[in-house]
């Protein structure tokens, strides 16, 4: 309970400390950004702010957009100056819209991604990098692509490492089976790589529980109603040998607990991922024993930030360390005696940030395997 | 009672029907020729509603009438029985009877089947069909389903106040004579409750039935004659414009065949279902004629030759060359050349131009590594259209807008442009008007001179008779009796019915 | 002719054969697959898939082809669970009206589906396609991209109420389907169905209003894609954008095989059923005998192929397209 | 009669107006460079849609193309290594073989295609996801250079993409136009039956439409993983759906015989000109794909040409 008020102290900021930080220009490295060698640079005054995800119809997108919003308004512009560009899973559509934004504004664009696909983080950067736009992304890139290797204009990319926090609420399953028993995990679009980390955080924690089986995983592409149906047929597979179950996320976790409750199954164990408000409150109900927030909500608007400060030349990215242009961003474990408390002062009223203090949330440099 | 007043229609392009007068009494059996395009079809569709006619008055009993649709026309008691065959074969026999009209069996948005099929009953009985009304459609034979067309028709007696009008649109096309009697005998009867349009090529049927003819060319009304006045000669010149020549199969122009080259040899083919035991040989210069009703396997042997169908047992040669593996394009390659019945479906690709459908069958002799010489073409349509006089503006119309007769010479010209010397005919005349039909005639004597083999299905005995040298005669899938003619013997009508049916 | 006779009877009930022979198989397989318990999960899996693709059978059967049940699905949902919450949010309310609600919901998307269709002579399938686009669209536009909870008890007795061993929302589908039979075989609009997949040219030269009976036959289809998108909450109590999602080829793929001919005037609602149960049954099983998750869409593609083209009529088909 | 005669040109006259409407109300649009990295960007799309095409136009459809492609985009990054620029050949044979395996069980057993490419796609996926080891891939920088490198960058100040497809373009219109393949293909499109009866060999035709789809769904993929420099069995997803529309709304409706490979490249402008328009009108995201299905009836309702279709299904 503790790490989470902790958290939550380190990243909210009251209003006043914020004011008083910029005007004074003693936002950390901001300043260095602004007094510094960049300002000889030709920064874009006022660039077009943009957002690209995957679709609006995922409560994890909707967090992402609103911390884009957030910071939009901080700026003290309406939240509809942010540009939406929805790529509905496509990764073509997802880089067709940046080259014909690109190609609006002239560059004179700060670009939050997520591309979708890993492979296309590459031709997005190179677009931008070429039209003169700041990028940052988040989630997706290939392990080869790296933002200092584009001067300024790739600023940044966050990552979660998942298979830690997976790790961790997987031994709160494995536990609360009593260290015995048969789990299922159901996870997400089988080549995403936060699937792949998500199974291998269980099977790490499986190390240590050698009674506990894992009977099968398979992927439910992050859908609820796909989960639902595996979940099903898991049931008749392995009848009453499951007890517990491990999901890649929330989504497919209501599907999940669906599943059960159409059998009449109440108190199967159960760990999630992601945060989403409605996750919580199960955490709360006990119908979920864990779910690991990502804070999308900050995720979303530290991104555009960073990307906006860099294109205005509030600071110099290619002056900051690589800890600071490739990073974790911020996981918290959420059980069911926080869960409430949490979700209070967490979800149903969202703490204001401080959209400049870039890396204080962060959790360290981007390990590569 | 029912009349038509300067009636007029304007297609883009075409003047369709110009100031056209017709009128028809209670009971009155009238026929309607023309030859294609002469306005016969247009008139037909704005009588039942299909068209709106541009200028004139449609009267019924005095009162003047406008349909917007056939719906509307048969409310005013007129239908039609289609040409082409219109039933619907997925449903049942009552179903068609009251396609659009099922309401009156409806209650509370429930159908009652049994209601439908006593009704049903009642409307075959009219026409003398004794079937169970729930039976599928597509299990009765043709001549059952031109009945059961015309008992669909006839329910208007129960719906409509007044007197009908039924327009028969070439209802013999697909008949064998004593159906066409029974259906005869059947209209005779049925005009104490309506009158009767009725269209067909066939001059003698039309004479045969109708009270009074009217003769149209150019979308006009030409002559309108009295059955007793009535002579196919004169009717025929007026519908033409010409005289017939009165050899009309060219039997003049029939030679001898040479018995020493045989193009098609059949020894003991069968195809299991179809026909079986067939033997014939086909010679250059003949024309081999196979007669039978529908279903004798006439088309399944075409099939054979052309390599759409690979028979079961026994040997097929062509050119003295057995044939093992059976598809199209070896039949192609062999000089086998097809004109199927269905001629705007199976004969010409719609929406293609005339260059294009006459090189569909040999497009490797206008093309190298695949790569098509369109100047090439171009140049082998435009010599075939004049050598065949096909009327088409250019090389490049659409087929699909030209007329029967027209398209059915694209269709000659496709394969003996090709030298294709077995030429496979189905039905070639089926739909054509007279000029049409004798330029397909001249047609045939021309590729036998030129020691083309010819084996035919004709649209008519008395074309099989006129056009052939050799007539074998089917029922049943299995060969009945081999007829040779001469110009001036020839076997008789009577002597290929007896061994039909 | 008895061999004709035959080989009807065969082609008939092909899909049917297909289907024990796969259920044989599974449950060979593992014995589990044949339970009651997982004949439920089966038929929970199969109930909003079989009211949708029950819908689309009647497009078919028009020879006509109609894409637009995700977006419709997705509509329907969305509306449902916005009203049966400012309602009351209990079927023991007035919420309850949120029910039609969604079935007018569903008939109104159809309507204007059918009107561009038939008034605007764009084909079904462009048109429907457009017209999902539009569907999946508004039901975004609706919810913001957020999803709507569906708590209620007694709604959620659909799938948590069971009478002999299965939810009640399999009597729904099992209900709705004999509506959907009784409409097929027993209506004019049913009949009309078949005369227009049969030959339209006929039948309109019949007195028939065909333009009529297309677009009464998307609103039909509509009101049965609303049943599902109404089952498909109440299965996860969940109503979002994405409820529509998946339901378009699968449904398709169901209707073919049962044995309705996409080119019309072939088959109905009995074989639709038939097609359901075969494509999850196939689904349900493959995860039931421990297939690993990457080959499963290619398993399901050759025996979709598979049991097509044993209950394809080969001899009726001329060619196919 | 004037009405006749645009009847054919109105698919290209929509693409101007809708180029012009969104030209007047941001001018940047029609910058040429800007044109041109719209045209470029397109262009993998487009040649999906171009062999779409060949499926649309003998009546079928082809939805198996975007799992095609999917799985080229592994194939190819995982071939790179080994097999270098030979891995664009491998990637072209696995596409034929899979356009073909479609058209054969269409036209032999007697699928109809909207099932038999979905099963087929299914199979394609598989093996996307087998081949990839369920991950996304990325292509060597060097290696993808040496092999790959001309697919990528400019030549004459346009895009290397442009020239593949406008190749590719050249190419299928020559088939389409100029040999006997062509020929036949609009034979059996406008009139099966008559192409049987003139001794087509129809099967083998479908077939061949059927496995240039997928060659050309293969080589979309190839030049969408060389230029994302990447390969997943996920990668083309979104794929599929536009370029059956770009086929459609280019005036080649799925009653085939009609239109042909020059109409997907205008209709695939079509819908690269409507997606950009979402930006340049600022479009709500949450509306965009409401506004994009109903400029999308509209446009369809003012390109496909009505006369050559008897009944409208």
């Amino acid at each position: 309970m503790s790490f989470i008020k902790k958290f939550i102290e380190q990243e909210k900021v009251n209003r006043r400390n914020f004011l008083f930080a910029t005007a004074a220009g003693v936002g950390g490295f901001a300043a260095a950004g602004m007094f510094g060698p960049g300002m000889a640079r030709a920064a874009i005054q006022d660039p077009t702010i943009a957002w690209s995800y995957r679709n609006r119809t995922n409560p994890y997108w909707n967090e992402i957009v609103s911390g884009g919003e957030a910071f939009v308004e901080s700026l003290g512009m309406p939240k509809d100056a942010l540009v939406h560009l929805i790529n509905e899973g496509s990764s073509e559509k997802s880089l067709a819209d940046v080259k014909a934004l690109l190609a609006r504004t002239n560059g004179d664009l700060a670009l939050a991604i997520d591309t979708n696909d890993a492979p296309n983080a590459r031709p997005v950067v190179e677009a931008c990098a070429q039209s003169g736009a700041y990028v940052s992304t988040l989630w997706n890139k290939t392990d080869d692509l790296h933002p200092w290797d584009f001067g300024d204009n790739y600023v940044s990319h966050m990552s979660w490492s998942d298979e830690k926090p997976a790790e961790e609420t997987a031994r709160i399953l494995l536990e609360a089976m009593g260290g015995k028993g048969g789990v299922v995990h159901l996870g997400g679009i089988a080549s995403n790589n936060p699937a792949i980390e998500r199974l291998q955080g269980l099977k790490n924690a499986l190390v240590d529980y050698p009674d506990v089986e894992l009977l099968a995983a398979e992927p439910a592409d992050w859908d609820t109603q796909k989960a639902n149906q595996v979940m099903s047929a898991f049931l008749t597979r392995f009848g009453d040998e499951i007890t517990g179950v491990h999901c890649a996320n929330d989504t497919i976790a209501y599907g999940v607990l669906e599943a059960l409750r159409a059998e009449g199954i109440e108190d199967m164990p159960i760990v999630s991922y992601d945060g989403n408000p409605q996750a919580v409150q199960l955490v709360a109900d006990k119908k979920i024993l864990a779910t690991v927030f990502t804070n999308p909500h900050w995720g979303g608007g530290i991104t555009a930030a960073l990307a906006y400060h860099a294109a205005t030349g509030t600071f110099k990215p290619s002056e900051e360390p690589n800890e600071h242009r490739e990073f974790y961003g911020p996981t918290i474990m959420v059980r069911p005696d926080d869960a409430i408390e949490f979700k209070t002062s967490y979800l149903d009223n969202v703490p204001t940030y401080d959209w400049q203090d870039f890396w204080g949330p962060s959790n360290g440099q981007i390990q590569y395997k | 009672m029912y009349q038509l007043n300067k009636v007029d229609k304007k297609f883009p392009g075409v003047h369709a029907l110009k100031a056209v007068d017709f009128t028809i009494g209670r009971g009155e059996i009238v026929g309607l020729v023309g030859e294609n395009g002469a306005g016969k079809s247009t008139l037909m569709k704005v009588i039942y509603g299909a068209y709106q006619a541009d200028g004139g008055t449609v009267t019924i009993d005095g009162t003047t009438v406008r349909f917007q649709s056939p719906r509307q026309a048969m409310e005013h008691g007129i239908g039609m029985v289609f040409q082409e065959q219109s039933l619907i074969t997925n449903l049942t026999v009552m179903e068609n009877i009251f396609l659009g009209f099922e309401s009156q069996f409806v209650k509370f948005g429930i159908i009652d089947w049994k209601a439908m099929a006593a009704a049903a009953r009642h409307q075959l009985s009219k026409v003398k069909l004794d079937i169970d009304p729930a039976m599928t459609t597509a299990n009765l034979s043709f001549a059952q389903r031109q009945l059961v067309e015309l008992a669909k028709v006839l329910t208007l007696e129960e719906r409509v106040d007044g007197d009908l009008v039924i327009l028969l649109d070439e209802p013999t096309s697909v008949l064998a004579r004593e159906e066409v009697e029974l259906l005869f005998k059947l209209v005779r009867e049925l005009r104490t409750r309506a009158s009767f349009i009725f269209v067909s090529h066939r001059m003698d049927e039309v004479l045969e039935l109708s009270d009074r003819i009217y003769v149209m060319k150019d979308g006009e009304v030409v002559d309108v004659v009295d059955h007793d006045e009535a002579d196919i000669d004169t009717i025929q010149h007026k519908m033409v414009g010409r005289d017939i020549d009165k050899e009309y199969y060219r039997e003049q122009k029939q030679g001898p065949y040479d018995t020493n080259n045989v193009l098609v040899s059949f020894d003991k083919v069968s195809l299991a279902g179809r026909y079986s035991d067939i033997s014939f040989d086909l010679h250059a210069g003949e024309v081999l004629c196979l007669v039978g009703t529908e279903g004798s396997g006439r088309e399944p042997i075409l099939r054979t030759i052309f390599g759409l169908e690979t028979p079961t047992s026994g040997t097929v040669s062509l050119k003295g060359q057995q044939i093992r593996s059976f598809n199209a394009q070896t039949g192609v390659s062999m000089g086998v050349g097809y004109i199927p019945r269905e001629r705007k479906v199976e004969g010409i690709v719609g929406g293609m131009n005339v260059y294009e459908n006459m090189t569909l069958s040999q497009m490797q002799n206008y093309a190298s590594g695949g790569v098509l010489n369109i100047s090439r073409e171009r140049e082998l349509a435009r010599q075939w259209i004049d050598r065949l006089s096909i009327k088409t503006p250019s090389v490049f119309k659409d087929c699909g807008g030209l007329s029967g007769g027209n398209q059915q010479k694209v269709v000659l010209a496709k394969w003996r442009s090709a030298g294709s010397d077995i030429i496979l005919l189905d039905h070639p005349t089926r739909g054509l008007d007279i000029g049409a039909k004798e330029d397909v005639y001249d047609m045939v004597r021309e590729m036998c001179d030129d020691g083309a083999g010819i084996i035919l299905v004709a649209d008519t005995l008395e074309e099989a008779i006129g056009l052939s040298h050799t007539i074998l005669v089917l029922k049943d899938g299995e060969a009945q009796q081999v007829f040779h003619g001469q110009p001036g013997d020839k076997p008789s009508l009577y002597d290929l019915v007896h061994h039909m049916t | 002719m008895d061999g004709i006779v035959t080989r009807e009877t065969l082609v008939k009930w092909a899909p049917l054969l297909v289907l024990l022979v796969l259920i044989l198989f599974f449950a060979v397989m593992e014995p589990r697959f044949i339970s009651v318990r997982n004949m439920a999960r089966i038929a929970i899996a199969s109930a909003p898939a079989l009211m949708v693709a029950v819908g689309v059978t009647f497009i078919i059967i028009m020879g006509s082809i109609d894409l637009s049940m995700e977006g419709t699905v997705s509509v329907s949902a969305v509306v449902f669970a916005f009203a049966f919450l400012a309602m009351g949010g209990t079927v023991l309310s007035w919420a309850w009206l949120a029910l039609p609600l969604a079935l007018i919901v569903g008939a109104v998307i159809g309507l204007i589906n059918g009107l561009v269709h038939v008034r605007l002579r764009i084909p079904s399938f462009m048109a429907s396609l457009a017209m999902g686009f539009v569907g999946t669209g508004f039901a975004l536009l609706l919810t913001g991209g957020d999803r709507i909870r569906i708590e209620d008890e007694v709604f959620r007795g659909l799938l948590t109420e069971r009478w002999f061993g299965f939810p009640v929302m399999c009597y729904v589908a099992l209900l709705f389907l004999f509506i959907a039979w009784f409409i097929q075989s027993r209506t004019t609009l049913g009949r009309n169905f078949y005369a227009v997949g049969g030959g339209e040219e006929l039948a309109h030269a019949s007195g028939l209003n065909v333009d009529r009976v297309r677009v009464m036959g998307f609103m039909l289809a509509g009101v049965f894609y609303a049943v599902g998108a109404l089952l498909a909450v109440g299965r996860i109590g969940i109503a979002e954008t994405a409820t529509g999602n998946n339901f378009m080829f699968i449904s398709i793929t169901s209707v073919v095989v049962g044995g309705t001919a996409l080119w019309g005037g072939i088959g109905g609602v009995w074989n639709t059923l038939i097609g359901v149960l075969i494509v999850n049954v196939i689904g349900n099983g493959m995860v039931v005998i421990g297939l690993p998750g990457y080959v499963q869409d290619g398993v399901l593609g050759l025996l979709v192929i598979t049991a097509v083209v044993l209950s394809t009529d080969r001899k009726s088909v001329s060619f196919v397209k | 009669m004037s009405l006749e005669r645009i009847k054919p040109h109105l698919p290209w006259i929509t693409l101007l107006v809708l180029v012009l409407i969104v030209g007047i109300a941001d001018s940047n649009f029609l910058r040429p460079q800007n044109l041109m990295a719209m045209v470029a960007d397109i262009m993998p799309l487009f040649i999906m849609a171009l062999g779409m095409t060949f499926a649309i136009y003998i009546g079928g459809i082809d939805l198996s193309a975007q799992s095609v492609a999917n799985m080229t985009t592994v194939v190819a990054t995982v071939a790179l290594p080994t097999f270098g620029i030979s891995a664009a050949l491998i990637c072209i044979v696995a596409g034929l073989t899979f356009g073909a395996v479609s058209g054969f069980i269409t036209t032999r057993l007697l699928v109809p295609s909207f099932v038999s490419t979905l099963a087929i796609g299914g199979v394609a996926y598989s093996t996307a996801q087998y081949l990839s080891g369920q991950r996304a891939l990325y292509m060597d920088a060097t290696l993808r250079d040496n092999s790959f490198g001309w697919m990528v960058g400019n030549s004459f100040g346009i895009s290397h993409e442009i020239f593949i497809g406008a190749a590719l373009l050249l190419i299928m219109l020559f088939l389409q136009h100029r040999t006997t393949f062509g020929r036949a293909l609009k034979a059996v499109g406008a009139g099966e039956l008559a192409a049987v009866a003139s001794g087509l060999s129809v099967a083998r035709i479908k077939i061949i439409a059927f496995a240039l789809s997928g060659m050309l769904a293969a080589i979309a993929g190839l030049l969408f993983a060389v230029k994302l420099s990447g390969g997943s069995p996920t990668l083309a997803n979104g794929f599929l759906l536009p370029a059956i529309v770009a086929v459609l709304v280019g005036g080649t409706p799925l009653t085939g015989g009609v239109g042909g490979v020059l109409n997907t490249l205008i209709g695939t402008l079509i819908v690269a000109v409507i997606r950009s328009s979402m930006l340049y009108f600022e479009i709500d995201a949450t509306m965009q794909q409401m506004v994009f299905g109903i400029i999308l009836i509209v446009a369809i309702a003012a390109t496909i040409d009505r006369s050559k279709m008897r009944i409208v299904k």
